[in-house]
């Protein structure tokens, strides 16, 4: 179970690390008997992603995938940002060890949660489409093979 | 890899040098089969019972037969578990194993539980200790095989075998004990013991890799596990790896004449470190602390508000080698079934923090561990969105 | 040890030193559990994920997960036969198996046909070889598994292992091949031979004892027979041994990279020993002389009016190193069973004699074998009390 | 499965080995399917063994136990001469592997055969009593413990 040099990068210096006081919309996946926890912040202009920061509780995957999907968004469209992959956030990462696939998940579903919350505080319908680990009994783990 | 301060000595150790010097020359020169009739294959069958001697010896058997060489921990775990439960072609019958084993015994246990057997976990209490009154609650009539670990390889706490063996022999049934972890650190004696079978492994004490053996009483029934030539008096067929052989009782032989220095050694290295750990991580607790016999050389903590692999990641990036859950588990996201054992709370048991001392260890390196560790877990605990909550959670449960 | 004339390449053979240069780093610097997270273990992974590679790369595996590291040749066997034939499962079916299967195929064989499979053994032909028409004969709607040796290890002859696989195939069942004879001895080609399983031993190679592999084809499926934590991709589980591994691995390079000369060089060696005993020996023949395809170092011949043990004893005192029946099962008094499933008569098979030539093996070796040889057969003959009648019983025949 | 120096030593240098071609008595045991088979010839003077001869086919147990018993027979009455037990001619060899156990068997049965072949010749009874290993069907492996 071997993590690419990107994946260690992110991990050793993640980006976009923190809390926006003022956010327009709050996502949080995850539960902390899984282990893994996430929580994204956005600021939202024009409906671009204007500024964006993370909270991670986990593993090493957790926290990488965490800053590139920060990377990844800030500066997009939301209706862009929504469509972040967890494939596309492995495969910026140089790959995932199988095991851990289901971390970007997490991030992707953090970002799409912190869209759609910023869009409902607006009166505006979601956009995400379903969230599965939105749904606090949710195990990511369950989408693994073994 | 030269200055990584390895403090993970209950995954694997480093061959002693000692250890290897004495393999070399079954590699190359002393090469026989020990099954062979000719000189070169007397000379290895010779070196093969003299190894056989030193660990019977070592572990007080009562005839050098009673030790079989096997291919490591796992091996001996799974021919004792299969090995007892079928012996004479038995097909079913209880069988009794602690539920924090090592997966080399739970898994076999599982396996027969699906084939006729029926299988109970019996749970160690919250001190890391399974209790000789709860075995005999958990005893049946047609209980055949109970296996309790003699220390654990994730919490370090030492079960009291001998009780649990006489416990378990009062109602007819046979005891084995999986002492990978414990051979060469503590005294063993399985006649002290009074024990039916014992399993070890030699990468645990400075052997090689790939080398183990299984202490068989004579008398106990047993169907090999491993089939073919008949080699190890027909309880293991295989051609026999003489020079891990012989490492492994090398390795032995060094433990036991370097233990009565060694035990208090390490027994101050591991205080040390717990003091200081807690001393300086808030909120961090020593798993099992309760347990007055235990392992000298492991310590398992819980810190809150951090995750093991992340806590793992930037030990590493400053070259030091510890363990959260069980080495091979952690290949897996399942929180440490050990753990959940002595009634962890989930949460906690994702930041579990294994540090294992051993020969090579200084106070130096444990020092440079916390002064390590304590900027790493206040790192993590800043980037967790839930650690206000935890520690509301905590300081009101404490308070 | 060091003026034997050691000509018993087949029951194992010095790990060459290169091999061992290779091993040793892995004892005591880089020692690290390849299941480990940290700096170390990852080290650990990447050497042992090489030697898987190389291992792969030169089976023509078509992945390096293919390969999976064992214990051994007799392991590798019993995972093989348990693994494949109880996957998903399955407690029954029909198994075929060559009758001059090693032990380490024969028993886990017969262990399944005594709990709910049904196990046939097919008879090779008097020359040695395993036909494909008579597997296609025996093989029927319900066969599960098949499993063929490709190189015997007591008469050397070469088995059609890509038509028998493609005969079993062609009825849905899979086929294993017991190769530990002839990998790095012969070109080894699991995707040409068209196998789904195939089992390897270090120590027949100069490679250290206690090692071996089992190739898997991907997509058959697999019941792990070593159980725990879940290493090899869970398919094998203990903690690998890495330096042995390696050994392995380093191994099996030298023999690909030295076979294209040293085929040749064994090959005429082998022929030469032929040649020089059937003329120096009266009434000696060599076992399934018909075959022609045959591993280059094995050659075994029957001595009438002689009884194994008594000859290769004399000749061990004479400091030469040869085997009369399989090394494994010297301890048994029975005649070889492969030689009885041959055609070999009882009388006869207990006086045969294997010699197996190797990497350092000279002509001078075989010379002095020879040398030797001669006398100890009258002189043993001369002890005889039946040799009259046995040659007239020869003579009668050949008459 | 070691031999002991004193079974490797009558192996490599047996006693009495030979015919005697006027003998008195022939002993004839073990059988080729087994693989051990063993002739003693004797030469009785006054009821004593005076000369005695062996040849086997065997392994070198079957040799060894063959040398030694005609060593251990030689100046004996015929009466004691029967009376060698397999555990004497093992003990008289410093001991024998398990699995060999049985060549001391055909060793001793051997010469109980070619006592009771010369009193047979002179007309007297046998005396010693029954010997399994004359039936040519018979297997002393049988007798193994495995
Ligand atoms: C308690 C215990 N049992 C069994 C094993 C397995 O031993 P091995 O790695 O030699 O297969 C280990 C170590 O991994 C262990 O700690
Ligand atoms: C054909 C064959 N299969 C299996 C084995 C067993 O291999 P190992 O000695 O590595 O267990 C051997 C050698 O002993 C062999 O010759």
């Amino acid at each position: 179970m071997l993590y690419s040099d990107k994946v260690m990068e992110h991990f050793g210096n993640p980006r976009n690390v923190g809390v926006i006081e003022d956010a327009d919309g709050v996502g949080e996946v995850g539960n902390p008997v899984c282990g893994d926890v996430m929580k994204i912040t956005i600021k939202v202009n024009d409906d671009r992603i204007d500024d964006i920061r993370f909270q991670t509780l986990g593993c090493g995957a957790a926290i990488a995938t965490s800053s590139i999907v920060t990377e990844m968004a800030k500066g997009m469209a939301i209706q862009d940002a929504v469509k972040i992959s967890k494939n596309d956030v492995a495969s910026e990462l140089g790959g995932l060890p199988p095991a851990k696939m289901h971390c970007s998940i997490l991030a992707t579903d953090g970002l799409k949660l912190a869209v759609d919350d910023y869009l409902k505080k607006h009166g505006r319908e979601p956009i995400a489409g379903e969230v599965k680990s939105a749904d606090p009994t949710f195990d990511p783990h369950e989408d693994d093979e073994h | 890899m030269e200055r990584t301060v390895y403090l993970d000595y209950a995954a694997t150790t480093p061959a002693d040098q000692r250890v290897v010097d004495a393999m070399l020359p079954f590699f190359t020169e002393r090469y026989g089969n020990a099954n062979s009739l000719y000189a070169l294959g007397r000379d290895a069958a010779r070196a093969l019972e003299e190894a056989r001697e030193t660990v019977a010896l070592s572990i007080n058997a009562a005839h050098p037969d009673e030790v079989i060489f096997t291919s490591g921990g796992t091996e001996s775990d799974n021919a004792a578990l299969f090995g007892i439960a079928t012996a004479g072609g038995r097909s079913s019958g209880h069988i009794l194993v602690s539920a924090f084993e090592h997966h080399a015994v739970l898994e076999p246990a599982h396996w027969l539980g699906k084939r006729g057997f029926e299988v109970t976990e019996l749970m160690p209490r919250t001190d890391g200790i399974v209790h000789p009154e709860d075995l005999a609650a958990a005893l049946r009539d047609d209980t055949v095989l109970v296996s309790v670990m003699h220390g654990n390889n994730e919490i370090g706490t030492l079960q009291p075998i001998a009780e649990l063996a006489r416990a378990t022999h009062e109602r007819g049934a046979l005891f084995h004990t999986d002492a990978a972890q414990t051979l060469g650190k503590v005294d063993f004696d399985v006649q002290a013991l009074g024990i039916d079978a014992a399993s070890f492994s030699g990468h645990k004490i400075y052997g090689p890799k790939g080398t183990g053996a299984l202490y068989l009483r004579k008398g106990v029934r047993f169907a090999p596990y491993l089939m073919g030539g008949g080699q190890e008096g027909r309880r293991r067929s295989g051609t026999q790896n003489l020079p891990g052989n012989v490492g492994f009782a090398t390795a032995l032989t060094l433990m036991d004449a370097e233990r009565p220095a060694e035990t208090p050694r390490l027994t101050g290295l591991r205080d040390r470190l717990v003091g200081e750990l807690l001393g300086h991580i808030e909120h961090a607790r020593l798993n099992a602390a309760e347990a007055t016999m235990r392992l000298p050389h492991i310590a398992n903590f819980v810190i809150p508000g951090v995750e093991g692999e992340a806590m793992l990641l930037h030990l590493d990036a400053a070259s030091i080698a510890v363990s959260t859950g069980s080495a091979c588990s952690s290949g897996s996201l399942k929180p440490s079934h050990v753990l959940l054992s002595i009634g962890c709370p989930v949460e906690f048991a994702h930041g579990s923090l294994r540090v294992s001392v051993g020969r090579f260890t200084t106070e130096a390196d444990v020092d440079f561990l916390i002064r390590t560790l304590v900027p790493v877990v206040q790192r993590l605990r800043s980037m967790n969105p839930m650690y206000e909550k935890t520690l509301a959670a905590l300081t009101g449960q404490q308070g």
